[in-house]
């Protein structure tokens, strides 16, 4: 098992008859991905790849079965790519452009939970159920299929995290990269639950960063959790951020430092780790060791 | 993205909100003049800078004469606040204060809601009353496809304590300034303080707007604004302003290390590693994203010509960054720029064999370039590779003297 | 019991100062009915025949602790006010006022749907469970506490029947006026089950008129009901209306007249009334006489 | 409130939706240089009146020569079509029709959703597609808070089996289409048929508007066209414009029974009433909603003052309405006009017992007043009293030698 993808997954690629949109097409294919369309109006009825091209993603549901699309547009139409997809049925939507304005993602984001889709990104890297299936644009490199979830914010802390993991034999089930950008369409805590429902995931890594909330707020999801949670913030040493006025510290009081991430996850029973070598031996005898 | 004040309350002005008489002055030819325009009545002189807390600083003076507010414009004008320059000051009429409210929109990312907070003391303590009382902070949450109805600025006026005519115009405050958080794009759009006057009236004395930079290509008003390429505090130092200029996410820090990580993640994290090894960081990059080697080579170059900097740490993960590109780039900039100080690397994920077999042909061919240049792959972990070139810098610090 | 409204009924009075809002109270309060408080932006602090004004709703439901709002306010207004009664956690809302924008009515009906408000009206004379409480302005005099629920379009047609109701000996246990606009806060659909599941109510009236599709589309309503139903339809004989245009014989096709009414209607299993007279015979023995 | 074609076309023109190049005429002075001005080609000439089916019944005409234009636009104007007089009409360029769709906004009352509507079968005879072929329809339902981005054109075009830039075009004009019809607060907006031209361009032939009467209040645009007071279809007989400026709710039918029924919803039933005992009713009344004594006085006048009018039948059910207050009107309208025609009315509800004893004081005083007028109380069932009313009639209409 694992979260959002697997062998199943019917992925469709929207912007596929852009430069990212065909290399990363060819690239997932080559992984073994199901990208079984993609979409680029005006465009129907080519081909990219060997995967059909499509003018809307209500095509690609109907013929093609998609239920998975990772987007490869300029961060101006995402919002407009975002609201198709979710209407038309699409129940994960991976947005790998970056840049995309908070109110788009506001908007998404009411959307997506509307119709119980799970929207990733942006500017993130995807995700891959190592060994089943690989949507965006993550190296394969370092993944092995395995036992622990990742869910990190930034993509390169992911992959090494993930190559820990994989090195000490423990490997992964699913890898998340919830995305770079200030307003994300998941949250710590939205894919938690995922992972302590999914029966092959014996603990899960959250990898997080200083700004923003999500680490602190996920620290509910956590105390809910029966499987052992490891936690590595980025930032410890960084110099202190910016406060966005007086209303941002109004509404995100103290959080956002690594201290108070570090503290929140710590009450919260989740192992700390502060260097990616420390993160197998956190999980100790709470998972097998795979070896 | 923070506008100045002066920008700020022209935008909501046109939106509405009453906020003070004022002139810009950028040299005090003018402002005699100005004084006479603002009525000949005592005015406050602002200077114009991204930094808060100006008035605790002596960014802000006041003057009751024409003389005396040419005297301390000129006194502004040029000098430093806040470690920052000040081009222009804002001249304004001394609004007669009865009382001072804080109203604010901002977004609430946890909840993903659009929030307008309110609160009947305003003034820079307002993060104190937050915290010390947090029950005097009034809040409405909206859905971003909530409308903003003229109720919900009465609410919360009540919530307040507010009445009569007093409630019904704050109302129609709240109203606008939540119209122009959309309109624009923002992130933050704070009045404070929102004063109410003597004489009865609601007048915007300071305000704050964050914009959100990924909207700009649909806010026209703003861009003619000329707000593209700021910080959002403070000024970007020239190298900050350099890396910006070719589109590279670039901060300066204090240290000696020219950190060359990969991702923004990375790049957070490596300075945690090399912190945490005793050494010290000289700036935050982000060379993630699928960089081109010519671009790999420039931010290079970037990292190379800080004075600041004794030793290079890379460490590349080749995801759509690739390591057989990363080593071009970095080949290309040895051989354009053949530098002379040390650069210790990692390179692993996708093709970092071919990477490596790349830098093994280069220096076969001119071993000169890399006498002073150390790349490790998969099997040599991170964290040695950091201890090298934190060792290496301190070694470099020693020579000069520099007590790290 | 009855209805949606009944002796613990906390009303509020939107617009309570306006001369409509000042008699309305008077009249409501003769009646029995508990108006607990009133607004009117920039009055609060004011009473109005012993009722205290406030600004805003919220206030009302807080101190007042009032559940039920009735408004007086021109219909431009009316969106606003609606809005808010409905986020001040108001259950039902009677829409009094005529002409209301349509756009505002969806408006309306969304917000409510999404707080499970009721909302009665625009252009309402409002609703009355006899001898507990009436919120709105329709005269008592024709209403008696009984067996029979009544739901109509029309205010004066409402009357008609209840007196024939009253006079028979079946009495009402609350009549709905649902409005005379265009589009309704609430349709017969929305009411039915809630006469179906008042343990007092024995039978339903419904009230129709031509033009809409209201009642076409209680068939359904009408159908999972094991209450007798009575329908009566004004405008056998008007002239045919005009169309709204294609598309309004696209979307409602051929409903709308006296005839698709009344033959949705039997279909669904309802009597059909030809005069007001012929009303309590139809329910027959399937509800006790009373007399 | 449904517009002329000329008015609808402009404001989906100021949208971006492309419509053909056409011009006005209210007489036949201006149409051979509106001819030449539409460069010399055939035309169309389009009679404007608030009625469809305009083609069948020879509402439009065409020209090829400018003689040709003017004698045809002067056989329209000064014409009545459906027996509408033609005030003026529109001269448009002949398009070169290579396909005709069908686009239309609406609102589904039953779902409370605005719906957007197509069919590549555009044309008069698409309501009988919409039988025929439902399948053949196609539509997307919003909430009244959602968005039409830019996708939901593209999807209904595709559904439509459109494709490539001609898809695209499609998907543009919908989006602007449902933009207009949002910001005008319409309740119809249709363009039929839409057009695909032999060269390759969508034209909206004919368009179609119907506004929101209610909501003019914000529709500044709309009331500088100046709709306000027209009817959704044709025009109002002489009696119905003098009860529209009146603001009395009336409709003009054929009959010969005055009818004074109360609110909306009675007004209707009585005429059910009044037709199944064999009666004719001259109009729908709505007089309801309390009005005062003077209005009703006035409603009076317009049923009595009308030729065909023989009889009086009022039902008075005393809500906001009250008895009082109708027996007040109706005194006054007897004393100050003196009315020939019998009335036969009943009154129940609020204060009918002070209502019916003003009737006998009044009677009292002026006998001769009330030879004709009978007014019953809530002992008298309704039905008896409207049976009384249709023999009243049917003896008049006798006495005139009318059978009716």
């Amino acid at each position: 098992m694992s979260i959002l993808i697997d062998e199943k997954s019917r992925v469709v690629v929207q912007g596929i008859t852009g430069g990212a949109g065909v290399f990363h097409t060819k690239k997932m294919l080559e992984y073994g991905t199901k990208v079984v369309a993609g979409t680029s109006p005006g465009k129907g009825g080519h081909e990219i790849e060997g995967v059909s091209v499509y003018d809307t993603i209500e095509e690609c549901v109907k013929e093609q079965g998609a239920d998975v699309s990772v987007m490869f547009i300029p961060p101006r139409f995402v919002l407009d790519g975002a609201i198709e997809a979710i209407e038309a049925g699409i129940r994960l939507l991976v947005v790998i452009p970056e840049m995309i304005p908070v109110h788009d993602m506001l908007k998404i984001r009411l959307a997506a939970v509307k119709k119980g889709c799970t929207v990733i990104g942006g500017n993130t890297a995807g995700l891959i159920s190592p060994g089943k299936c690989n949507v965006g644009i993550m190296p394969e490199i370092t993944f092995k299929q395995g036992r622990i979830g990742i869910v990190s914010r930034s993509g390169s802390l992911n992959y090494y995290v993930a190559d820990t993991l994989t090195k000490s034999g423990l490997g992964e089930t699913t890898c998340v990269g919830l995305g770079g950008d200030p307003i994300l369409g998941s949250t710590f805590s939205d894919i938690l639950p995922m992972f302590e429902n999914d029966p092959q995931t014996e603990g899960v890594v959250i990898v997080g960063e200083i700004g923003g909330v999500y680490e602190e707020e996920a620290a509910g999801a956590i105390k809910k959790m029966k499987k052992p949670v490891v936690f590595f913030v980025a930032g410890r040493n960084a110099p202190k951020g910016k406060r966005m006025g007086h209303a941002g510290a109004i509404v995100e009081g103290d959080m956002g430092t690594a201290d108070s991430k570090i503290r929140a996850m710590k009450e919260a029973g989740a192992g700390i780790a502060y260097k990616f070598s420390e993160i197998p031996g956190l999980f100790g005898s709470k998972v097998g060791t795979g070896r | 993205m923070r506008l100045f004040e002066f920008e700020a309350k022209k935008l909501i002005k046109d939106e509405g909100i009453p906020v003070p008489e004022g002139r810009m002055a950028e040299d005090v030819s003018g402002v005699k003049k100005i004084f006479s325009e603002l009525g000949g009545a005592p005015v406050v002189i602002k200077s114009q800078i991204l930094a808060g807390a100006r008035g605790k600083s002596g960014g802000i003076t006041f003057a009751g004469t024409a003389e005396q507010a040419e005297e301390e414009a000129g006194r502004l004008l040029g000098s430093k606040i806040r470690e920052f320059p000040v081009k222009n000051v804002l001249i304004e009429e001394k609004v007669k204060i009865a009382e001072e409210f804080y109203l604010g929109v901002t977004i609430d990312r946890m909840r993903y809601k659009i929030v307008l907070i309110a609160c009947a003391e305003g003034g820079v303590e307002i993060e104190e009353v937050a915290k010390s009382s947090p029950e005097k902070i009034k809040k409405l949450a909206f859905d971003a496809n909530e409308d903003f109805y003229p109720h919900h600025g009465l609410v919360i006026a009540r919530r307040l304590g507010l009445s009569g005519d007093k409630m019904k115009e704050f109302g129609k405050i709240a109203s606008k300034l939540f119209k122009a958080f959309k309109k624009y794009d923002a992130k933050l759009l704070e009045i404070n303080p929102l004063v109410y006057t003597d004489d009865g009236r609601w007048v915007a004395v300071d305000t704050r707007m964050s914009i959100d930079e990924d909207a700009l290509f649909r806010q026209k008003t703003l861009v003619e604004l000329g707000v593209e390429g700021r910080h959002e505090e403070g000024e970007l130092t020239p190298r900050e302003l350099e890396a910006r200029e070719a589109g590279i996410p670039y901060l300066d820090l204090d240290g000696n290390i020219g950190m060359f990580p990969g991702g923004a993640g990375m790049g957070i994290a490596s300075i945690d590693l090399i912190t945490d090894l005793g050494g010290s960081p000289a700036n935050f990059m982000d060379s993630g994203g699928g960089p081109t080697p010519e671009r790999l080579a420039r931010m290079l170059k970037l990292l190379v010509d800080n004075p600041k900097v004794d030793v290079i740490f890379g460490a590349r993960f080749g995801g759509v960054s690739r390591c057989d590109v990363f080593a071009e780039g970095v080949i290309m900039y040895l051989k354009d720029e053949k530098p002379e100080k040390p650069m210790i690397m990692r390179m692993t994920g996708n093709m970092w064999k071919e990477g490596l077999e790349m830098f093994e042909k280069a220096k076969a061919e001119s071993p000169g370039l890399f006498e002073k240049i150390k790349i490790y792959g998969i099997e040599t972990p991170i964290e040695d590779v950091a201890k090298e070139a934190v060792e290496a810098a301190d070694e470099i610090s020693a020579g000069k003297g520099v007590v790290r």
